[in-house]
């Protein structure tokens, strides 16, 4: 057990190493110069050099990256060019909110996805297993902005059920959550259909009816948590399109989350928080894989190492 | 009616019917099956696979698959009760409570994620009410009962840290938790090792006796049937073709499938007395092989196979070894059984033996050491050494026509041009009972039997020396099993091939082998010449697996009565 | 009611993160106008104009070559951690905004300084030019004559900072300002909101009007504005999105909702004078008059008025007569085979890819098309469209929107230098048209040069004329002058200019709720 | 023969066929059928005030926020969008297939190289990658398709493989082992085909959340540049208009919705059918 949980450390090392390494001369292949943008249009040319200067901006690619992995090993992430503070500050402010959004919305759409899925295997091949199927595609291919806004027209200002935008309170995070709930519920849907078509063949569940068990303890105690194998493994890799793919949502709801930051650190080329922000949410998939490693043999018993 | 106790019947079946729905319509999969259980019974369902023994217990349990099996006449009548005509709500109290069940596969039979306690209490709970610690009580009574040891420790187990017979006993401790009036138990032995088995059996026939559950036991070992039934109901192609005591069945059948059914048996010591299997083709009838050739087809000498070894960040992991030193040799035309009991390696040295798997030792095919061959160096000794696995069905790419799938080593050798290939598929089904136009048929349309068909083609179409046959006749019927054996017999005699054949069916290898080499725990415990090793086995082991056989003659019940 | 009311504070909403507060390095529109409500300067802009007026200075005086500035400061102003304002920090702020360390973008307005090059040049810790006889009085020396300068003075680069404050909190001092302006910062919850309470020993009389404003990021301005119409904000700060302009605009409350008023902004197409064929000074004219203004205002719901000179209608120097180049295909055509192109070329057009530019250029594409030229769109990111403008030979055609913003400080010469002047031409530099005119260059700085308030006038008829002139080889294409559109709530009260001030976007200091 | 008989028999399948048919159809003839020219920004096309003008007579679907005709734009754009869609998302799928099955395959280090490398990519975030790499390579419709290929086969590779490791443990690959069979075979012949279901799963749909993908690259200026029309972008260009000029989302949103859901009737039934295993059945 603890030999796993170290060799998946050290290759969450490797894997960060190498998103750090290659973002950096990613980022710094880029035409934009982000000396000049900070300098503005007023600037001499002697400002923008100076600033250049202090950024350390003319130094060689790999002195730059060397200093980078020294401070990063102190956990230093460095400062933000446009707001001058530590990224690790602006980081760990909207960490929180991040982490909570995407708590919340993996539950909402395993939920829905559970579900629906559940409810299609149940009914496979008839009408319903058709609709939700449909429905898990339209989810699947909305607009994020437009579901996102809809529900808040809908929800928010029309009916006056939840606030409109904010952080802090149970009935901030219902929207948010639901749209991403609702738009990610599609793909666990799917999922869990053919996982729940495969269970209900098993034997055992064929036993549990023998048992006299109901119908309903038949699939909530018996299918379900079998079913929940493959979907745990999905949850690790979703952390990954978490990570990234809030922005749209969170803007919309005024969600002070991680994803707005990169949005606006992408436009401004702020390298020292697209490097932060990339490497956090690498930290978080990683993190986010070991733990559905770590999740699945308390599930599964048959994984559990002794 | 007699008011007599005895023979009043505690389930009676009466002309059900069933219907398979598929897009061609409905077929008929039961047809008018009527029987009656009497208190205390065990009434045995035989038949050859897809007969409808599952379908049969499935309907009394109503549990069968709603949307393509359904009930179209006739009645299952629990005393006075008309099962058939039950809500959903009330039959619900009849599974588990009157009627248990116990399955085929006690390795999915269970559920993987639930700890054994939780599914022992599950029907206690629900059928007798009452509080966890009653309930608990009567779950640890129950793993007494079926003589599984540390029961309180049993119930916070998962099934997978359980051995195979014991999961199978905590099935029959679930299904008789109860006190159910009836018991079916569909092929409850069947994926067990012999030795298990017999365990297993004793086990229900003492309970039977404890707890007077009237029992229908599916299966399609004969010995089982001799060993356990009182009465015997015989069925093929959906109906029910006889029924009667075992010992009519068995020594007086009047049906000529009942009859083709008993001769198929292979009885253990049928052979006593004999140096080599029986002659089936003419030729060799009049002529029995001599011994042709020295040359060994296959030598092994010290092979050792490590699974799970590892280099890692903490040092190489040990692994487990397998296979540790075993030592043979295989001469052409000739067959040697390798036996033993699941789990002892037997499958593994039939892999190492073809280079299928990394190995240490001495390994020649031909005289050819096969450690370090490319894959490419390798292919001429494929050509003369070829397999045939235990189940027929995993072994066929079921993306591909079987047509392709035979002559795919001829294409794979660059051996003749399309056409050639086409006769020489053609001429292979033929040689194996099958018609040529089955060809473009797909693995799935085809019986378990004729699948293995297939794969013995399959392996002939290089015309190898010698065919490694892994429990290659495990998963057929006997009928069907006894007629592939006799087509291996027959090869062997025409094409003078050579078999390792694997196995842990004692009878079998008895029929099948020239020697016999005894696996247990990785070792060869004994090894000889069939007649030595079953007419007298030195190693307590051979001599319990021997024991351990069901003889098809319900008139020689042992297995209860040895310890 | 037009009255004030007392203790109200309001919500101001804006989608990108307040970048710093730091007065020596935030450059943005969002953070400019709460810089200047938290800071005060020597000089300073009379609510809702570009007039000069003394501010922290109580007076001052300019000797008649024009070097020499003397400032006396206003007495017992404080700092909002209680200490006096002296003449030292002054000093200290406007050194520590030239200083290379500081990073900041505004180190180049104090070009004329005396000192200014040792201290830029990182040869000098101060700027000689600058002196402080005693607490209250500062005297700038400069090395040559600025008629800028006094605006200078009022740009936020030069408001005043405290040094020990700065010293203490280093980079972070952006995060936790300290200033001696009407309003101080009272909490920054990152990402979230920041919160501005009134100074109350702010020395100008009844400024602020309001006790405090809340200003939260995040806002997507779509949702904003929906807030806004049910009151819960009071200033959408990014305005009113192109997709809910006219329903707003049309809609009942317009007149309460809606502040619609120029800014000193002007959207132009650079044309890239030393790229092929647009070197050719009749193929730049020919472009220029290729494009219909009217339809692009049109396509912008008319939230722009067309434009023919770089300058903007309120910018002194404006010359309303100037007639530019008249929308004449036929015209352009002509001048384009004159150049030899007689069947057009092929180009490339970078603008922002964030709305309405790329649509813009859209616009302008068809429009170029109509003559023949072929213009490709490359609609990137703003970063990227700044690093193609900056190096040579590489952007053909760059439209200005989204990139370009409003002035410093409302005076000509700061529509010239970065951007049209010979030293804007440079690797890095902003002048996307690589346009440099020695002849206009010297015509500039003498202008500049004008630093006497009687030749106001003058030096603004000057500067007029450099920017006509420099149309006849039409570098870029103004196309048209950017209103400014914010959206308030019902109750905000006062003019409009407080809500699109000249010198500094939303004046916090004079807007107020009314009763 | 017997593919397009079964397929046939399936009403589903072949209504997601014609739609697929049409969209191609439409797609191709964009240039025939279209009322207008697909860049033109018509005098008519927006009100006096510059909104654009809702579904009429002249306008079937309406035109956008520069007056052009979405009826044009959505033929027009269909070509991008099945581009991106099906070329785009395809070789995502082809190489997630390729790296994953070679990987399981292997096994061993070099396999172990290979997933430790589909590791690092999927801890890196997609958008990032696509950003950067489309803003280093200028901008176009290609070039986009690549970028958005690199970035998606990640995820296929990592299903793949641990479908793959499975199958490579079935007996039938064992029996082609012993049966002398090269690798090449095995993984082509015999890997390959078991593993189509999972590649038509993830190539249609996979064809919605990519036709998006590429607008969201658009939308931050490194997708496929204007006036070059495909739905995605036409969607993201409009979406905030979606209470003031509904068509310009509902329109396009339909497009891709109809077309994704049409390619994927079409996958399942083609996996049905492909499967032998399931002939006969429904
Ligand atoms: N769900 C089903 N749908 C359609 N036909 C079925 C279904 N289950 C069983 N059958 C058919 O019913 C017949 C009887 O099957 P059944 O499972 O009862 O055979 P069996 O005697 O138990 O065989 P085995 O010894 O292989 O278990 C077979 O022909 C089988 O194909
Ligand atoms: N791929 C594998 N990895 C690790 N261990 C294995 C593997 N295959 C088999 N083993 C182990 O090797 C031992 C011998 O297995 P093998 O399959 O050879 O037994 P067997 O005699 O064929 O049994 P059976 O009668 O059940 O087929 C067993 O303990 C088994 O658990
Ligand atoms: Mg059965
Ligand atoms: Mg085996």
């Amino acid at each position: 057990m603890i030999e796993l949980i170290l060799r998946r450390l050290g290759g969450a090392l490797m894997i960060l190493f190498g998103v750090a390494a290659i973002t950096f001369m990613l980022l710094y292949a880029l035409p934009a110069d982000p000396a000049v943008q900070l300098a503005g249009r007023s600037a001499t040319a002697q400002t923008v050099a100076n600033i250049r200067h202090e950024l350390g901006l003319d130094q060689p690619l790999l002195l730059q990256f060397v200093h980078y992995l020294g401070n990063l090993v102190q956990g230093d992430l460095g400062r933000s060019y446009t707001q001058k503070t530590e990224v690790m500050t602006l980081i760990l402010a909207r960490l929180p909110a991040t982490l909570i959004l995407m708590v919340s919305g993996i539950l909402v759409e395993v939920a829905i996805g559970l579900t629906l899925g559940t409810i299609a295997a149940l009914n496979r091949g008839g009408f319903v297993d058709r609709l939700v199927m449909t429905v898990s595609f339209i989810g699947v291919s909305a607009p994020q902005f437009v579901v996102a806004l809809l529900l808040l027209y809908v929800f928010a200002a029309t009916l006056q059920w939840f606030p409109m935008s904010g952080f802090g309170t149970f009935s901030h995070v219902v929207l948010p959550a639901l749209t991403l709930g609702v738009l990610g519920a599609g793909w666990y849907a799917r999922m869990v259909r053919s996982a729940m078509i495969d269970v209900l063949n098993q034997d055992y569940v064929r036993t549990a009816r023998a048992k006299g068990v109901a119908e309903r303890a038949v699939i909530l105690r018996h299918a379900v948590p079998n079913a929940l194998l493959p979907i745990v493994a999905m949850i690790g890799i979703d952390i990954g399109q978490f990570m990234g793919g809030v922005v749209v949502v969170e803007a919309v709801y005024g969600w002070p989350g991680i994803g707005q930051l990169a949005w606006q650190a992408i436009q401004q080329v702020d390298i020292p928080i697209i490097m932060g922000v990339t490497l956090i949410s690498s930290l978080a998939i990683v993190i986010g894989n070991l733990i559905a490693d770590l999740v699945a043999p308390l599930i599964d018993p048959r994984i559990r190492p002794r | 009616m007699s008011g007599d106790i005895r023979t009043a019947p505690v389930l009676s079946v009466d002309g059900l019917t069933v219907d398979a729905l598929t897009d061609r319509g409905a077929k008929r999969v039961l047809d008018a099956v009527s029987f009656c259980l009497a208190a205390g019974e065990t009434l045995c369902l035989a038949g050859e696979s897809g007969s409808g023994k599952s379908v049969t217990s499935l309907s009394v349990m109503r549990l069968l698959p709603r949307a393509s099996l359904r009930i179209v006449s006739g009645s299952i009548k629990l005393g006075d009760r008309d099962l058939t005509g039950l809500g959903e709500r009330a039959m619900r109290e009849v599974r588990g409570r009157d009627v248990a069940m116990i399955f085929q596969e006690p390795m999915t039979s269970l559920n993987p994620v639930m700890t054994i306690g939780k599914q022992l209490l599950e029907p206690i709970l629900i059928h007798q009410g009452g509080n966890e610690a009653s309930a608990r009580a009567q779950a640890l009574r129950m793993l007494d009962a079926v003589q599984i040891t540390e029961p309180a420790r049993r119930l916070r187990q998962y099934p997978h840290e359980l051995s195979g017979g014991m999961r199978q006993r905590v099935m029959i401790a679930m299904a008789l938790s109860c006190r159910p009036k009836v018991l079916i138990a569909d092929e409850p032995t069947t994926a067990l090792d012999v030795t298990v088995q017999a365990q297993i059996l004793k086990l229900m026939r003492e309970l039977k006796g404890e707890f007077g559950t009237s029992t229908i036991l599916i299966t399609h070992d004969m010995g089982v049937v001799a060993e356990m039934a009182d009465r015997v109901a015989v069925m093929k192609d959906g109906r029910l073709v006889e029924i009667g005591s075992a010992v009519d069945i068995f020594e007086r059948p009047t049906e000529t499938y009942t009859r083709e059914l008993i001769a198929a048996v292979p009885r253990i010591g049928a052979r006593t007395g004999t140096d080599g299997p029986p002659a089936v083709t003419a030729e060799a009838k009049a002529a029995p092989l001599a011994e042709k050739s020295l040359e060994p087809v296959l030598a092994v000498q010290n092979l050792k196979v490590t699974y799970g070894a590892r280099a890692s960040l903490f040092g190489r992991k040990a692994g487990q070894l397998a296979v540790d030193g075993v030592s043979f040799e295989l001469r052409a035309g000739r067959t040697l059984g390798l036996v033993g009991e699941s789990g002892s390696g037997k499958s593994t040295t039939g892999k190492a033996v073809l280079g299928l798997i990394p190995y240490e030792g001495y390994v020649a095919i031909d005289g050819e050491e096969l450690m370090d061959l490319s894959v490419r160096a390798m292919r001429p000794v494929r050509r003369l050494a070829q397999m045939i696995f235990q189940d027929p069905y995993a072994s066929l790419d079921s993306r591909m026509t079987i047509g392709a799938a035979i002559a795919e080593p001829m294409l794979i050798h660059g051996i003749g041009d399309r056409t050639d290939r086409a006769d020489r598929v053609a001429e292979l089904l033929r040689r194996v009972g099958l018609t040529p136009d089955v060809a473009s048929r797909y693995p799935h349309e085809f019986s378990g039997g004729q699948r293995q068909r297939i794969c013995i083609a399959r392996a002939l179409s290089l015309k190898p020396k010698l065919i490694v046959a892994d429990e290659s006749v495990a998963a057929l019927d006997v009928s069907v099993r006894a007629k592939v054996l006799d087509l291996m017999l027959e090869l062997q005699e025409t094409e003078g091939l050579a078999y390792l054949f694997i196995s842990h069916d004692m009878a079998v290898i008895e029929r099948m082998s020239h020697d016999v080499a005894v696996m247990n725990g990785g070792r060869i415990v004994e090894y000889g010449s069939r007649r030595a090793v079953f007419e007298n086995p030195e190693e307590d082991y051979t001599r319990r697996l021997i024991a351990a056989v069901p003889i098809p003659d319900p008139s020689q019940r042992h297995l209860a009565m040895t310890g | 009611d037009e009255t004030p009311v007392k203790g109200a504070t309001i919500v101001v909403t804006y989608k990108d993160d307040i970048a710093t507060l730091d007065p020596a390095i935030g450059y943005d529109w969002q953070n400019w106008s709460m810089i200047k409500s938290l800071f005060s300067r020597l000089m300073e802009y009379t609510p809702g104009t570009a007039d000069l007026v003394p501010s922290l200075a109580e007076s001052f005086e300019v000797t008649p070559d024009g070097l020499t500035y003397t400032f006396k400061l206003r007495k017992g102003v404080k700092f909002s951690n209680g200490r006096d304002v002296v003449a030292s920090d002054v000093k200290y702020s406007i050194e520590r905004a030239v200083n290379p360390k500081t990073q900041g973008p505004g180190a180049g307005f104090f070009g004329a300084i005396a000192g200014f090059d040792d201290l830029s040049g990182g040869k000098a810790e101060g700027l000689s030019g600058i002196e402080t006889p005693d607490d209250s009085t500062v005297v700038f020396k400069l090395s040559r004559p600025d008629a800028t300068f006094l605006h200078v003075l009022a740009i936020n680069f030069a408001s005043i900072v405290p040094k020990e404050v700065v010293e203490a909190e280093g980079q972070d001092f952006g995060k936790k300002p300290v200033g001696s302006g009407a309003f101080i910062l009272k909490d920054w919850v990152i990402g979230q909101k920041l919160v501005f309470e009134k100074n109350p020993n702010f020395y100008v009389a009844d400024t602020p009007k309001i006790d405090g404003f809340t200003v939260e990021v995040g806002q997507e301005p779509l949702v904003a504005l929906l807030r806004l119409q049910q009151g819960e904000v009071d200033i959408a700060g990014d305005g009113i999105p192109p997709s809910k302009f006219l329903e707003i605009k049309n809609g009942p409350d317009a007149a309460d909702i809606i502040v619609d008023g120029e800014q000193l902004q002007t959207g132009y197409v650079a044309l890239n004078t030393r790229v092929k064929p647009l070197d050719n000074v009749k193929v730049r004219q020919a472009l220029n008059m290729a494009v219909n203004k009217e339809r692009i205002t049109r396509i912008v719901n008319g939230r722009a008025t067309p434009a023919n000179q770089p300058l903007p209608p309120l910018m002194p120097g404006y010359d309303k007569d100037f007639k530019g180049y008249a929308y004449d295909i036929e015209k352009a055509k002509a001048l384009l085979a004159e150049a030899g192109f007689p069947d057009g070329f092929e180009t490339a057009l970078y603008a922002s890819s964030t709305d309405p530019n790329p649509r813009i250029a859209q616009a302008l594409q068809q429009d170029f098309a109509a003559i023949g030229v072929k213009a490709e769109i490359k609609a990137l990111a703003n970063a990227n469209v700044i690093a193609a403008g900056g190096t040579e030979g590489e952007a053909p055609m760059i439209w200005s929107g989204g990139m370009a913003w409003i002035a410093d400080f409302p005076d000509p010469s700061n529509f010239y230098g970065p951007i049209l002047g010979c030293a804007g031409a440079t690797q890095g530099g902003w002048n996307w048209a690589w346009y440099c005119n020695k002849d206009l260059d010297a015509r500039a700085i003498a202008a500049d040069s004008m630093s006497d308030p009687a030749k106001k006038d003058e030096r603004a008829k000057l500067w007029g004329s450099v920017f006509t002139d420099l149309m006849a080889d039409a570098p870029w294409i103004p196309v048209f002058n950017e209103r400014r559109v914010v959206a308030k709530s019902k109750r905000m009260g006062g003019p409009g200019n407080i809500y699109i001030d000249p010198t500094r976007v939303i004046n916090y200091d004079a807007i107020y709720v009314k009763q | 023969m017997r593919i397009a008989r079964e397929f046939l028999r399936r009403p589903t399948a072949v209504f997601g066929l014609i739609v697929v048919l049409l969209v191609v159809i439409g797609a191709l003839a964009a240039p025939l059928i279209a009322p207008y020219a697909p860049d033109e920004q018509l005098f008519d096309g927006l009100t006096l005030e510059g909104a654009p003008i809702g579904p009429d007579a002249a306008f079937l679907l309406g035109t956008d926020t520069l007056g052009r005709d979405l009826l044009t734009r959505l033929l027009f754009g269909a070509r991008t969008s099945l581009i991106i869609g099906v070329v785009a998302n395809g070789t995502a799928v082809a190489i997630g297939l390729g790296v994953g099955m070679l990987a399981g395959y292997l096994r061993g280090p070099a396999g172990n190289a290979l997933m430790r490398f589909t590791d690092l990519m999927m801890a890196f975030p997609a958008l990032l990658l696509a950003i950067v790499l489309a803003a280093l390579f200028h901008p176009s419709l290609w070039i986009v398709a690549m970028v958005i290929a690199m970035v998606n086969w990640v995820q296929v590779a990592r299903i793949v493989y641990t479908e793959t490791r499975g199958l490579v443990e079935r007996d039938f690959i064992l029996a082609e082992r012993s049966l002398g069979a090269g690798h090449g075979r095995i993984v082509f012949r015999h890997v390959l085909p078991h593993l189509m279901p999972t590649a038509i799963v993830w190539g249609t749909l996979g064809i919605a959340t990519t036709v998006l993908l590429e607008a969201t690259l658009s939308f931050l200026g490194v997708g496929v540049q204007p006036p070059e029309p495909s739905w995605g972008n036409i969607i993201f260009e409009s979406q905030s208009f979606f209470t003031s000029a509904p068509w310009l989302v509902i329109f396009p949103g339909i497009a891709i919705l109809l077309t994704a859901l049409s390619f994927n009737l079409v996958g399942d039934a083609l996996r049905d059918i492909l499967d032998p295993t399931q002939r006969g059945r429904m």
